[in-house]
């Protein structure tokens, strides 16, 4: 890793843990929601980039534990983190672990469509159905805890802190793996399927594992998002969710840990400013997203990476 | 909550505000002694997505009613911050954040969603803003969701069409098939009616229940020829109502089964694109720019000459909910302080609304009258009164 | 037991047999050439025994296991590795990370899925003999796309190497390459041939004679003849229909 | 109250239940023989739009999510021509055809070009741009309300045989449309030298360059012919369906559904997907009220896990 990497990420951490201090309510929220969109898209970072699996499906699982974390306080009570955390996960893991095991036998576009539809069959299972609360969702109304309750996760600042926590520990955690001999089987049954084949690899089975991991990360952004936003509602569980958090993975830089993160950070405020600047915002952010993806290859992460007088060598093919 | 532990409750919030976010505008004194502060209002609507034009409408009818008064509420400036929710819940909650707890205004005015507004009123309500609804109309918001500083300005959904059962029983139909867009507000408008003409005595032969993303209607007509109901009656909204009426009308059902609807189905922003094919369709509703009274004769005459637009319900309720903000801060002379005394204020309002007389219900939804709106080449007449002073039942309310 | 036997194995496309009733013997520790005219089907058999295709009737037995419905990988944790004709090594990484991946396949208390991959030195250790084995050392940290035609060709051995699968079959390893760079891969290829039987798919006749102590001739998907070196020189019908001459 | 409420809606779709059900037991010969045309009918309409994209997609490898513009761009043109400028509608359908296939060029040359041969992922992300660039642009030009389309005089009206069967003479009109657009389709893949070209691409797109043909005309052509599909399919929609700005996204994605289920590349797979598609949307709306949105989601899910390229898509 080289210097300059190093030093950015001391100073964006430091940036990080500056912002409850700046005293804005706005800031801390609008910064949380960034962190959970990085979580995000980097759980589906580790299926495209790391992977070369497209999936159109991805907010299915960010979805699915966002309603089971408002299902669980709504119909059951429970605001307990400790709980509501890994069962929200647990059902984002089996769902991926199902829609895995159907869409995997499919490949390119088919597996982009595959996903996509499965994810489609969830929006409208959730849609039309009132115990998921139907078309408005599912708020809750009651605050949520950690362990005891006097450590109360709505309040914006200890949000906070438990979003940044947890996106530390997801990122280095991914930095283990991606370095990892699983990590490295990934990239390259990404680079060249057959080889890989060849060489012995079962590339179904590393598929399947990478898919259910990336499905248990968005999982847990999904959670986060609900910690957040207290609300569980169908338009999270949407194609267009997907295609949103692709589109921050593009801009940031596939097959990198850092660049999904970048990528929700500039896609939210890109959307933001734009927003507000004119009525038209979808335009411009149409124009964005085709020139980036026409010319910037590699994203900001591979922009910056050729752009050498900056510092970031470019020498290191992977990670 | 009630509203003296809200109150107590406001004082403590402020100071913890400030001390654990030691944030310099929550804690600038909000005493109108300053005279000149410009009163700051939100504005979060949708102004892209399916429901844009609502959001263009609610802004355009509220800023001619701003203009109206000089640009002034109970002698203070008014300064509008406007925030696009896209109809999209994960959007409406950004922006509902940023507008509320960044740019710190004094009160929030939205939305249309019924899918946004429970993010839009946590976040206004947790940081204790005054609300005013200008559309969004499930029937919760006032029920079980009720709140001291939430005022609507439209209508509950079962509002709308309640009333109509009894009033299409009384004009015939014994028995009648329902349709309505599978989401909040379909059902709660159509279950509104399904219930009310059951009571008196109909018969719901079937329900319908179209998904949203549903283009072609065309698939359950024949039912509705094989089972042959005296009427049908539905509810549809934006383009789903125009694909909606002109297939009705193409079908050839329009002269078998006489069509009846909330006033969502044919509103004028929908008119011109339905056309003939809306022509003899019945819907009942709280407002069309063709009613009689002193108050609308003027305020669409006014509206056209200052925007070269012509009313519809949207500039009508865009309108209103400036008023209901105007007239409740002159009683209160312009403070928002004391939230308990707002809310009291903002209660007492009433007024001649272009839909009629207006006054709010105990749980801030407002009393008024219902409507049988007729479309007849490309305008909307009202034939009758189909019920005055409806109000929507208050029982679930308890704050 | 032959380590390989095929019977009557058949592979259309569409109407056209690409492979044609082909039975075969690969015995233990053989060099056995595949040689024939281009569009002979020598590629399409090698896939048919990689696994990459499957035959469209007849079977295939490796070790005494009838494998023809196996999967190219279930294969090569048999114990088939092959190379491909044209280089198949994952270009975006390094060398060392290509020979990494195929060696680690043959440590499997080496996966792990948090420490790093670096750390397994036994994979190392593995990697660093084939490197220095094949003088690639100097340039492993170099993006394998970014190596020359002939360095991609031995990468391509290497990786093969480090999987050191009892049957190797080797799909035209030396095209491409240049006179001095085939001397270097004939030389590596005889050490390698001295542990491991070798199905080899070459159109260079030297590189063939050279190694070869069986070659069967394949013309129009079928075979028409099967022997030494000495006897396929001497083959009249090989030399009519294939040599030319 | 609200108690009262829940358990209300709940009795009430359990009786819609039971109505349907019985629905099912006596349908009678004409209903079901109007659900059969409606399911004829959608399933044209998508055939328009999917035999498009199969085609974009098993000749130049491009997967287009925008080709859903060209629907809109066709219905809001003779809007435009129609409306505003008191063009006949013959002249008015043409000249939209026309444009879009200027317009389908113009894209085809400067975006998908260049996207010809790269990553699925980056077709998906550019052209998904492309979806926004062109909404809004309809917005920008035509506003945000929903906009008239009327029916031509000669097709109003319906056809009326016994008490209930009742169809509207459009519906045929359009029906007969996708079918002669369908039979079009077929002698030109099946009779001429771009069929040749376009089967090659479906069964394998290296075999098009192999062929030596120079492919740019070939992608222009096709691209367009794609492109004046969707534009003819949009503008015969419109009147029963609202030109409004998007209203290309909610039929793409079912039109995605057609090709996938098809086959891509297949124009047969197409024709069929769509059949089946329009057939199960029609039925299920009748029959299975409850999951009828899911329904087509649910049958390519199971298609695509039993042929995992579609039913005629070359299998990889």
């Amino acid at each position: 890793m080289s210097r300059f990497l190093v030093i950015g990420i001391v100073v964006a951490a430091c940036l990080v843990l500056l912002v409850p201090l700046a005293g804005s309510q706005y800031l801390t929220t609008h910064v949380t929601r960034i962190l959970v969109y990085a979580i995000f898209a980097v759980s589906l970072d580790l299926l495209v980039g790391f992977c070369g699996l497209v999936s159109l499906g991805h907010a299915a699982f960010f979805g699915i534990a966002a309603y089971a974390t408002a299902l669980l306080a709504d119909k059951v009570g429970v605001t307990n983190v400790l709980i509501s955390l890994p069962f929200s996960i647990l059902c984002a893991t089996g769902t991926a672990l199902v829609i895995g095991l159907l869409t995997l036998r499919t490949a390119g576009i088919y597996f982009i469509m595959a996903t996509l539809a499965l994810a489609e069959m969830l929006y409208f299972l959730v849609h039309d159905n009132d115990f998921f609360g139907g078309s408005d969702g599912i708020l809750v109304l009651s605050r949520f805890y950690l362990g005891s309750t006097s450590i109360d996760v709505s309040d914006p600042v200890i949000r906070y802190c438990v979003v940044v926590t947890v996106t530390v520990a997801v990122l280095v955690g991914l930095a283990f793996l991606v370095r990892s001999p699983f990590g490295r089987t990934l990239q390259g049954i990404k680079s060249n399927e057959r080889r890989m084949r060849a060489l012995g690899y079962n590339i179904a089975r590393y598929k399947l594992a990478c898919f259910v991991i990336g499905g248990a990360l968005a999982g847990l952004a999904g959670h986060l998002y609900l910690l957040l936003t207290s609300l569980a509602d169908p338009s999270i569980l949407d194609w267009i969710h997907s295609a949103q958090v692709l589109m921050m993975v593009i801009l940031g830089g596939l097959g990198t840990l850092v660049g999904p993160m970048v990528g929700a950070f500039v896609f939210v405020e890109l959307i933001d400013q734009m927003s507000v600047l004119t009525e038209h915002w979808k335009l411009a952010v149409g124009i964005v997203v085709v020139v980036a993806t026409l010319f910037g290859r590699g994203g900001i992460a591979g922009v910056a990476g050729r752009t050498r007088a900056w510092g970031v060598g470019a020498k290191r093919p992977i990670t | 909550m009630t509203k003296e532990t809200m109150i107590s409750r406001r004082a403590f919030n402020k100071a913890a505000l400030a001390l654990s976010a030691g944030s310099v505008t929550a804690a600038t004194p909000l005493r109108f002694s300053l005279g000149a502060e410009a009163l700051k209002i939100g504005l979060i609507l949708p102004y892209s997505g399916v429901y844009a034009n609502f959001g263009e409408g609610i802004t355009a009818g509220l800023e001619f009613a701003l203009k109206k008064r000089g640009g002034q509420i109970a002698g203070r400036p008014v300064q509008i911050v406007k925030g696009d929710d896209q109809l999209d819940p994960k959007v409406g909650s950004e922006v509902a954040q940023k507008i509320v707890t960044r740019d710190n205004v004094d009160l929030v005015i939205g939305t249309v969603g019924s899918n946004v507004l429970p993010v839009l009123q946590k976040i206004a309500t947790d940081n204790n803003k005054l609300l005013i609804v200008p559309t969004a109309a499930g029937n919760a918001t006032t029920r079980e969701h009720c709140h001291p500083l939430v005022f609507r300005v439209s209508h509950s959904n079962w509002q709308m069409t309640a009333p109509a059962g009894p009033w299409l029983l009384k004009r015939g139909p014994k028995r009648v098939m329902t349709m309505g867009m599978n989401y909040a507000t379909g059902k709660e408008e159509v279950n509104a009616f399904a219930e009310e003409f059951k009571r008196g005595g109909g018969t719901i032969v079937d329900q319908k229940w179209p998904g949203l993303k549903e283009l072609d209607y065309q698939a359950y007509f024949a039912d509705v020829l094989a089972q042959k109901p005296d009427a049908m009656f539905v509810f549809f909204a934006g383009s789903n109502a125009v694909e909606f009426v002109k297939q009705y009308a193409q079908a050839g059902l329009k002269s078998r089964v006489p069509l009846y609807g909330s006033a969502y189905l044919i509103d004028s922003t929908l008119l011109p694109a339905q056309g003939p094919a809306a022509d003899g369709v019945i819907t009942s509703g709280h407002y069309a720019p063709t009613l009689g009274n002193p108050a609308n004769k003027k305020f669409v005459a006014e509206y056209k000459a200052a925007t070269g637009r012509d009313a519809d319900m949207n500039a009508m309720h865009g309108h209103d909910s400036l008023e209901v903000v105007a007239l409740g801060l002159e009683k209160t002379k312009g403070d928002l302080s004391d939230k308990a005394a707002l809310s009291k204020a903002v209660q007492s309002v009433r007024f001649e609304s272009p839909r009629g007389p207006f006054r709010f219900s105990r749980a801030r939804n407002p009393i008024q009258n219902i409507y049988a709106i007729e479309a007849k080449d490309g305008k909307l007449n009202v034939i009758e009164t189909i019920q005055r002073d409806v109000e929507d039942p208050t029982e679930a309310c308890k704050a | 037991m032959s380590l390989l036997e095929t019977q009557s194995l058949t592979m259309y496309f569409g109407l056209l047999a690409a492979v044609n009733d082909v039975s075969l013997r690969i015995e233990r520790d053989e060099i056995h050439a595949i040689i024939g005219p281009n569009g002979a089907g020598k590629t399409t058999f090698l896939n048919l025994l990689s696994g990459e295709l499957h035959p469209t009737t007849g079977s295939l037995y490796f070790q005494g296991h009838d494998v023809t419905r196996w999967s190219p990988d279930r294969r090569a944790r048999a114990g088939i590795g092959r190379s491909f004709q044209h280089s198949s090594v994952f270009e975006d990484l390094s060398v060392h990370e290509n020979l990494r991946l195929a060696a680690q396949t043959q440590f499997p208390g080496s996966f792990g899925f948090f420490q790093s991959a670096d750390r397994y030195d036994d994979v190392h250790e593995r990697v660093a003999e084939i490197q220095s084995a094949l003088s690639l050392t100097a340039s492993e940290n170099t993006r394998a796309g970014e190596l020359s035609h002939g360095e991609q060709r031995q990468l391509e051995i290497g990786m093969l190497m480090a999987i050191s699968p009892t049957l190797m079959l080797l799909d035209e390893p030396t095209s491409g390459m240049s006179r001095n760079e085939t001397l270097d891969l004939i030389n590596i290829l005889r050490q390698l041939a001295a542990k491991h039987t070798v199905v080899l798919v070459e159109h260079d006749m030297d590189v063939v004679f050279e190694l070869a102590n069986r070659i069967t001739v394949l013309v129009n998907g079928s075979v028409i003849a099967s022997g030494a070196p000495d006897e396929i020189r001497a083959d009249k019908a090989v030399r009519t229909a294939y040599l030319g001459h | 109250m609200e108690n009262v409420g829940s358990e209300r809606v709940d009795l009430l779709s359990a009786r819609s239940h039971a109505i349907s059900y019985r629905a099912v037991a006596v349908m009678e010969i004409s209903t079901f023989l109007i659900q059969v045309l409606n399911g004829i009918q959608f399933g044209m309409l998508l055939f328009l739009i999917a035999s498009g994209l199969t085609l974009t997609f098993g000749v130049m490898g491009i997967i287009n999510l925008a080709h859903g513009a060209f629907f809109m761009i066709g219905a809001y043109l003779v809007f435009q021509f129609t409306r505003h400028w008191g063009w006949p509608l013959p002249l008015a359908f043409s000249s939209a055809v026309a444009a879009v296939v200027v317009i389908g060029s113009v894209v085809e040359r400067s975006v998908l070009a260049p996207l010809v041969g790269r990553d699925h992922l980056d077709q998906v992300l550019v052209t998904y741009g492309l979806i926004l660039i062109f909404d809004e642009l309809a917005v920008v030009f035509w506003g945000k309300d929903v906009q008239p389309a009327a029916i031509p005089s000669l097709l109003r009206g319906s056809l009326q045989f016994g008490d209930i069967f009742v169809y509207p003479v459009y519906r045929l009109a359009l029906t007969v449309a996708g079918l002669l657009c369908a039979l079009g389709l077929y002698l030109l893949v099946a009779k001429t030298r771009l069929g040749m070209i376009v089967r090659a691409g479906s069964y394998d797109r290296g075999m098009v360059s192999a062929l030596g043909i120079n492919v740019d005309p070939v992608f222009a052509l096709v691209f367009g012919l794609g492109a004046a599909l969707a534009a003819l399919a949009g503008i015969l929609a419109a009147p029963i369906l609202s030109v409004s700005p998007g209203m290309g996204d909610k039929i793409i994605i079912i039109a995605f559904v057609v090709v996938v289920i098809g086959g891509i590349g297949s124009i047969k797979g197409a024709f069929v997907g769509a059949l089946l598609v329009g057939l199960l949307d029609s039925f299920g709306k009748v029959l299975f009220p409850s999951v009828s949105s899911l329904l087509i989601y649910a049958l390519m899910a199971f298609i695509l896990v039993w042929r995992p390229s579609g039913l005629f898509g070359k299998a990889t």
